[in-house]
């Protein structure tokens, strides 16, 4: 197959990238034999990288496009070590070697021409080829161009879709007649748009209606080219370019509205297990931040006993840190809390205190500096609405989690005996105990819930941003203005509490900047309070009287 | 003990209960109306179109069963508790539903309540201290000294309700009767016009009470009165007109005995009361 | 003003202050007549720090007077200490003058290399000493007035009141991170030179400040007294008991308290006015609510309602800080959460509570009880 | 660390709290004593403590090679706890308690510039091992980290020549660092690059700003606009990681919009999931992945010396090696550690650095460094694809920032001013005033 060399693919190859590698790998096994017999290729072979191990990144450029001509079998192996900067040579005998593993010093390595092994090499003898950017991004779409032929259906899309604004003469035959044998609507689709902007660069009037519509920012691009002109091509660019302009200001609203719901649902997450053991108990619970921090660290602890299986991990990490963030609740209360009923700003101090222990205790138990915790393949990239809006995939798992917690959270409250339970000590403490309500266990089991819940927190947080010993002082003040912007004790007070919360803040930002509208917010809460002392749904009962 | 007896003297009355000259216009008989009150709590009904009058100088009794909404109706007279509907007056001048706590309480209205508050963690002395009338600005309040006549004035109260010896204790060791008697003496300190008085009697012995009683009625004639109590025993040796509350609203008002010959009461009320006696 | 004089007839205000006359005077004493090699030598760096923990006394007792006789527990003073720092740091900065790195004579070095064309309307005056004193008091005193007059006034109180002071000193220390605001961003105030003509960084003026220091504290101990001593002081502790029985006595709680609360952010003020020039800088980080959570700990450690505790609260605990984090820096976190715990937990008396008792017997008509149910 | 602490200095530490202090008086015998200022709690732990690390394995290393003018070489350390007056106190502590003979230490500007008045008061000596915004030069700093000139602009000739970068999203935290270097590269992408006023971005978050999506799909829409376009990070420490995760997540690849990235190195790399961040840009004086064998042989003492094979080194760590020995250099020279010979004797001392080339101490106290930009790995580890073709000097004054265009640092006699000003011939501010009473003092 020809592979057109001056193509530069600019598209994002995520998803193709990473079947390359099982491909590459794939390929790999076959190639050894055939290198082995083949004699000839190994010389070809070491001329062909020779090309590569030089200074200016023109010259690989070319080198690269000649492997990609020899159509050596090897070729896509050795593109891809290089793409992983793991194509090295070795700095005294010269021969190229590809490093299979590049952590520690001595790094396991086979023969990049015959593919042998040959076990581990000190990182001082290799000199690696490096890429740059361009190069990288030369590499992938010329790796990805065999999957506009052979690729499935999502490949050819993803590369047809890389191909808007990239089409030029040599390339619109070939594309043409791809166009001719390609069977899926949507490619078709997308391999037209491309040749349309094309044909419009040529100021082909019809590719305008073919154009219409699309939110591609490329073929937006094309279009404000053409509709600086003069003549037709030009007002008919600028139409299109007006109401494609329209469904862009919906989809900004849609996108801000997904951006508040996924901050608010991280808010909401953090402070619901506060609005238990504040509402029920009273309790001013500071360390609620460092029992979110627990979570998040159960998350990563996990990662490193299942190393290999982020995904498997994050998914044990719910139940793990739902435990471990229970049990030290538990311990908290045992060994403080119990001991200031009634006092509840004692409490906040007493809390505040373990706070800091707790802290102090990562950092001198796992580290002071941040662990890493893997995105599961899964959670990672984003689902595309269309080409202008795309929600991340990992804020819509938060959410979705968010949703589930919250529901099981009023089940537990209303549809079982320790909700049951609870809400009795809540209304009333003497009356719950003279009726034979235990109310001590009670206080234990609502702070258990209320710190495993923020355990579960941490879980879904250590998917969005750090996982160290600050991660929880970072939430806490938030978590407490949520509570009691709500009303405490009040579940569906935290719930809307959270994501208005949540919305004013991505509402605000943009115009506002980050940090003000931060000050706005935390303003907006304390006028909020002078006016409603007992938040949005105040609540009657012992918990209400701070 | 010859205070004490002089005390027990109707006619005689001391110096500082005569009422402060206040703004209470009660040229029209009654010192408090309240006129079709109505508050309910999350639907519940506590006062059901309440109408009360109480006369100047009058000594009444209010009694009722639990839940009849007494208490409510002391927190409305004080402006704790906001009625949804009807009117409350203070002599025919002042609307008490436009004013807060403080400001009422300076009309010369004072509260003894259910459960004795006294201030614990100051002295009796300072107790009384606090509660005498005075400027209770802040500024004035700061740079308020002790003068000899104000602590003339504590001490016969101190000494009338027995407590001179505890003077110098905390508030909070005192017995529950002790209490009584010392939120009893803070309310003399305010010099109110009508004192709203909420069980004084509870946990007190025969003797206190009987004190109590004797204090109550020397009270009467120079201000008015409220005494809410469920001693039937207690509220017979004091009562001129008895009120009886039920379910919020007035069910019966007469001299003791026209009470208790009321059928009405009989069968709501007294089968509990005598219990109670 | 005869209120002002009364605390010095109560014995344990009379002991305070002799304590702390006595103290200052050795250290002044120690450092200007002992020869720097003798082993009783006071060098110019203990004294700073000295100054320091005195400022931080009276930090302490600002929140005593607030908390402790008025149960109300604000975890914002950190913001009312800043601001009277950033007062005096803006005076200090402007007394920089044409030294500063650019050699403007108006506008301070960041400003420049920020590119403000001009000074902003909010500086102007605090070149002259008079106007920047004034402010020390009334910067913190019109924020604590229009806080607590809105808190107060809806009856906000207990842990509402303590959440909604903590939102405050966060929000003021982003404001001040921001660098827009005019106030150094994160770096703050620093580098100054002379306070009043007297350069900072001669050992005599740290002595003057130590002393002065020493002064302040004893005027705000006074004054904090002679309330808590009045009718007012039992009035506060009236309503931090029975806070409806007060008001049926007919006292206006809410003024009360935003009258103390008020007197107590000024005081506060003025310790951050005296802290900065020692310790040569001031930026926002003295806004983080840990630093407020901290100050009610010194206090609750010295016992609360016991103005002196707060002092020894204070004092012991920054210098616990002082050595800790000299010699295992990884126990201070530690140390201080366990702190938290104990003083809460095992003392809620404070230190101070033991003490307390006997000053009760003796002065049990014009001194208070130490238990506060919070 | 706790065993690392002699219980002597309880006592002492305790004793010195107390006001009591005994000064030791100097003998030729007695240890020299090398002050360590840096955070060992708090916030900035993170960072700085491996810098301490970094000097007490630098001194170890100079002890066992006979230690300096036949003395030894003590540490002290102190703790001044990422609390910025703190430092200020510690660094008196060090000078007037301790009487140290040179202090290395402090991460944040505002932590040094809280440590300045005291360093200038004392006359001590300080190395700062840490890139900053410049516009300083004291008398009694030396700055070993890359001033503006050293890191920024040729980052962003970079991306201007070798990328073909036409649009620019300046993306910092809200702090002096930041500030600075945007309007500096703002000014030289305009003058230099004639780059618009509508192909800059400006943003800027507040400390450990976690949610980035709206910041992020802001940043894609100004890159779709048809131009190349790239981000110059200047966003500090943990608001890092959410920002990369955000713009993994939303797509931005680093081929299409790379991030430049100016304060995360190794150290912050070890906090994140790289796979995603393949591509990213940084630019430092020096990387972990340096092949030269200074690099290696530093790397495994590092590793030996914490007995972990999984640790990092950074540019920061390169800055305190270059300095540590810069200033051993220059009291041999001088023959003694008394602080006005050595900083006469250390200006034109040469020393070698870890990527195989020499840096030098100049006048205006700043050092001579290579520029480097790296791509991120997935290994956590930078490739270097550009490197300067020479070495780099400091520039204290940038030339790009109106107020001190004009502004040289020059400490050798007979200038020995810090910001003099070439348009009026005048040493500007306070260093002017300084050499006056010290004249007037006779010292």
């Amino acid at each position: 197959m020809r592979i057109p060399c001056t193509f530069l693919g600019h598209a994002r190859w995520h998803a193709a990238m990473t079947r390359i590698v099982s491909l590459g790998l794939l390929c790999l096994l076959i190639a050894i034999p055939v290198a082995a017999t083949a004699q000839d290729d190994v010389d070809n072979g070491q001329a062909l990288l020779e090309a590569l191990d030089v200074r200016s990144f023109q010259d690989k450029a070319e080198a690269i496009n000649a492997i990609i001509e020899s159509e050596d079998e090897r070729a896509n192996d050795w593109l891809q070590a290089l793409l992983d900067g793991d194509l090295q040579r070795h700095k005294d005998d010269g021969r190229f070697v590809i490093v299979t593993d590049n952590v520690g010093r001595e790094w396991p390595v086979i023969d990049a021409l015959s593919g042998d092994d040959l076990g581990e090499m000190s990182r001082r003898d290799l000199a690696r080829i490096n890429i740059n950017n361009a190069l990288r991004r030369q590499l992938r779409s010329a790796l990805s161009m065999v999957e506009l032929y052979t690729g499935d259906r999502d490949e050819r899309r993803e590369a047809a879709k890389g191909l808007i604004g990239k089409v030029d003469d040599e390339l619109s035959d070939s594309l043409a007649s791809r166009l001719e044998n390609e069977s899926d609507e949507d490619v078709r689709h997308r391999l037209n748009q491309a040749l349309a902007v094309y044909r419009l660069e040529q100021g082909d009037i019809d590719a305008v209606e073919t154009l219409a519509g699309s939110l591609n920012s490329d073929v937006r691009v094309a279009l404000t080219r053409a509709a600086d002109g003069e003549g037709a091509v030009a007002d008919a660019a600028q139409a299109a370019l007006a109401d494609i302009e329209q469904t862009l200001k919906l989809n900004r609203g849609a996108e801000t509205l997904y951006f508040g719901l996924s901050m608010g649902s991280v808010l909401v997450l953090a402070a619901i297990g506060l609005a238990i053991t504040f509402g029920v108990m009273g309790v001013i619970n500071m360390a609620h931040g460092e029992l979110i921090m627990l979570g998040a660290y159960s998350s990563w602890m996990m990662q490193q006993l299942l190393p290999g299986y982020p995904g498997i991990a994050v998914l044990l990490s719910i139940p793990v840190g739902f435990l471990v963030s229970a049990l030290v609740g538990v311990v908290i209360e045992r060994s403080v809390i119990q001991h200031l009923k009634g006092r509840p700003l004692e409490t906040l101090l007493a809390t505040f205190g373990v706070s800091l222990i707790l802290q102090q205790l990562v950092r001198t138990v796992v580290s002071p500096l941040n662990r890493s915790v893997t995105t599961p393949e899964w959670m990672s990239g984003s689902v595309a609405i269309n080409d202008a809006l795309s929600l991340t995939l990992n804020r819509l798992y938060v959410m979705g989690f968010a949703v589930l917690v919250f529901a099981a959270l009023i089940l537990v409250m209303h549809r079982t005996r320790l909700g049951l339970e609870v809400r009795a000590v809540t209304q009333n403490r003497a009356m719950a105990r003279s009726m034979g309500i235990r109310a001590t266990r009670v206080d234990i089991m609502t702070f258990a819930l209320g710190s495993g819940v923020a355990g579960l927190a941490g879980v879904a947080l250590a998917q969005l941003t750090n996982v160290g010993p600050n991660l929880g002082q970072s939430y806490i003040i938030d978590s407490f203005m949520v509570v009691v912007f709500g009303g405490v004790g009040n579940l569906w007070g935290t719930l809307v509490a959270g994501l208005s919360l949540g919305i004013i803040n991505q509402v605000l930002e943009p115009w506002a900047g980050a940090v003000l509208a931060k000050i706005m917010v935390l303003v907006f809460i304390i006028l909020f309070i002078q006016k409603r002392p007992r938040g949005l749904f105040p609540q009657k009962g012992r918990a209400a009287e701070g | 003990m010859n205070l004490w007896q002089s005390m027990a003297r109707r006619d005689r009355v001391f110096d500082f209960l005569a009422p402060t000259a206040s703004s209470v216009d009660v040229r029209h008989g009654p010192i408090l109306y309240l006129e079709d009150v109505t508050v309910s709590f999350d639907g519940f009904r506590a006062i059901d179109n309440l109408n009360l009058t109480i006369d100047d100088g009058e000594l009444r009794c209010i009694i009722g069963p639990n839940g009849a909404g007494k208490t409510t109706m002391m927190d409305i007279i004080t402006g704790k508790t906001r009625p949804d509907t009807g009117s409350v007056w203070f002599g025919s001048r002042h609307d008490l539903l436009t004013m807060n706590e403080p400001e009422i309480a300076s009309l010369g209205i004072g509260r003894k309540f259910q459960k004795p508050t006294v201030f614990e963690a100051l002295t009796v002395f300072e107790n009384l201290e606090l509660a005498m009338a005075a400027d209770k600005r802040v500024i004035p309040t700061l740079t308020a000294r002790l003068t000899g006549e104000i602590r003339d004035r504590i001490d016969e109260v101190l000494t009338m309700t027995g407590l001179a010896e505890q003077q110098h204790a905390l508030a909070g060791i005192l017995s529950h009767g002790q209490k009584q008697w010392l939120e009893i003496g803070m309310l003399l300190m305010q010099r109110p016009r009508l004192l709203l008085v909420d069980e004084p009697v509870a946990g007190m012995t025969e003797q206190e009470m009987e004190r109590t009683a004797e204090l109550l009625t020397g009270l009467a004639g120079k201000q008015s009165v409220v005494v809410v109590e469920h001693d039937m025993g207690f509220v017979r040796s004091i009562a001129r007109t008895v009120t009886v509350l039920h379910q919020g609203s007035v069910l019966a008002e007469g001299s003791m005995d026209q009470v208790q010959s009321d059928p009405s009461v009989i069968e709501v009320y007294l089968g509990e009361s005598e219990e109670a006696a | 003003m005869h209120w002002l004089g009364r605390p010095f007839n109560e014995r344990s205000t009379q002991l305070f202050l002799l304590v702390l006359v006595l103290a200052v005077t050795l250290v002044t004493v120690l450092h200007l007549a002992v020869s720097p090699q003798h082993p009783l030598y006071v060098s110019g760096y203990t004294v700073g720090l000295l100054g320091k923990y005195l400022c931080f006394a009276l930090l302490a007792v600002a929140v005593d007077l607030v908390w402790g006789y008025l149960g109300i527990l604000s975890l914002g003073h950190g913001a009312f200490f800043a601001l009277g720092g950033y007062a005096m740091g803006m005076y200090l900065m402007r007394q920089v003058g044409d030294r500063g790195t650019y050699g403007d004579p108006v506008l301070p070095d960041f400003m420049v290399f920020m590119n403000w064309e001009s000074l902003p309307w909010y500086w102007h005056g605090f070149d002259m000493a008079w106007f920047a004193f004034l402010m020390v008091f009334l910067a913190p005193g019109a924020l604590a007035l229009v806080f607590g007059y809105l808190a107060f006034r809806s009856r906000v109180t207990g842990v509402y009141l303590s959440i909604i002071t903590q939102a405050m000193t966060f929000a003021l220390m982003l404001a001040f991170f921001r660098n827009e605001m005019g106030f150094g961003g994160n770096n703050g105030l620093t580098d100054f030179y002379d306070i009043l003509g007297f350069d900072l960084r001669s050992n005599a003026t740290g002595l003057g400040l130590f002393i002065a220091s020493g002064i302040a504290l004893a005027f705000g101990y006074l004054l904090c007294r002679s309330i808590v001593a009045s009718k007012l002081g039992r009035v506060c502790v009236a309503s931090r008991d029975a806070e409806a029985r007060t008001r049926f006595l007919g006292y206006r709680v809410e003024r009360v308290q935003l009258f103390v609360f008020v007197v107590s952010a000024m005081l506060a003020g003025l310790a951050g006015a005296l802290y900065v020039p020692q310790v040569g800088i001031i930026n926002p980080s003295e806004f983080e609510p840990l630093f407020s959570i901290e100050i009610v700990v010194w206090v609750a450690l010295g016992g609360r309602a016991t103005l002196y505790g707060a002092v020894i609260g204070a004092i012991l605990v920054n210098y616990a800080k002082t050595i800790f984090t000299g010699v295992m820096p990884d126990a201070w976190l530690f140390a201080l959460g366990g702190l938290f715990v104990i003083s809460t937990v095992l003392l809620p008396k404070g230190i101070a509570g033991v003490l307390a008792h006997r000053f009760r017997r003796r002065e049990a008509s014009n001194t208070t009880k130490t238990e506060v149910p919070a | 660390m706790y065993q690392r602490i002699p219980s002597p200095r309880w006592l002492a530490a305790s004793l010195i709290a107390l006001g009591v202090s005994a000064p030791a008086v100097a003998q030729d015998d007695d240890p020299i004593k090398v002050g360590i200022l840096h955070s060992l709690s708090g916030t900035m732990a993170i960072s700085e403590s491996t810098l301490k690390d970094t000097v007490e394995m630098l001194v170890e290393q100079q002890n066992e090679a006979g230690g300096l003018l036949g003395r030894e070489l003590e540490p002290v350390v102190v703790d001044p706890a990422s609390d910025w007056p703190l430092f200020a106190e510690r660094a008196r502590e060090l000078l007037e308690q301790e009487e140290v003979d040179v202090i290395f230490g402090n991460w944040t500007s505002v932590s040094r510039k809280a440590v300045l008045p005291v360093m200038e008061e004392l006359n001590g000596l300080l190395f700062y091992p840490v890139q900053y915004e410049g516009e300083e030069s004291s008398e009694n700093v030396f700055y070993t980290g890359a001033a503006p000139n050293q890191q920024s602009i040729p980052a962003v000739n970079y991306l201007h020549d070798q990328v073909g970068v036409e649009r620019w999203v300046l993306a910092g935290t809200d702090y002096v660092f930041p500030r600075t270097t945007n309007r500096i590269l703002e000014a030289y992408l305009k003058d230099e690059f004639g780059v618009a006023d509508d192909d800059i971005m400006v943003n800027y978050t507040p400390f450990g700003h976690s949610d980035w999506q709206n910041i992020v799909s802001e940043i894609k829409r100004f890159g779709s606009e048809g131009k190349k376009t790239a981000v110059v990070s200047t966003i500090n420490g943990d608001a890092n990681v959410p920002f990369y995760r955000e713009l993994g997540n939303q797509g931005v690849d680093a081929a299409d919009i790379p991030v430049m990235a100016f304060s995360v190195g190794e150290q912050e790399l070890s906090g994140i999931d790289t796979g995603p961040l393949v591509g990213h840009l940084a630019a430092w004086n020096y990387f972990m992945s340096v092949d030269t064998d200074a690099n290696y042989d530093f790397i495994d003492a590092w590793i030996e010396y914490n007995d972990d094979e999984t640790v990092v080194t950074n540019d920061p760590m390169e800055a305190h090696y270059i300095g540590f020995n810069m200033w051993t250099e220059a009291v041999r020279k001088a023959g003694t550690t008394d602080v006005d010979a050595v900083k006469d004797a250390i200006i034109g001392v040469s020393v070698p650095n870890l990527s195989g080339g020499y840096a030098t101490m100049m006048p205006n106290h700043h050092i001579t460094k290579p520029v480097m930009v790296g791509e991120i790995q997935d290994n956590g580890q930078f490739a270097v694809v550009w490197e300067t073709p020479s070495t780099v000097a400091g520039d204290a004054w940038s030339d790009y920032l109106s107020g001190s265009r004009d502004l040289i640092a020059d400490w050798r006699k007979p200038m020995e001013c810090g910001n003099y000003n070439v348009a009026e011939g005048t040493c500007m501010g306070s260093n002017a005033e300084e050499q006056a009473e010290e004249a007037l003092s006779g010292d």
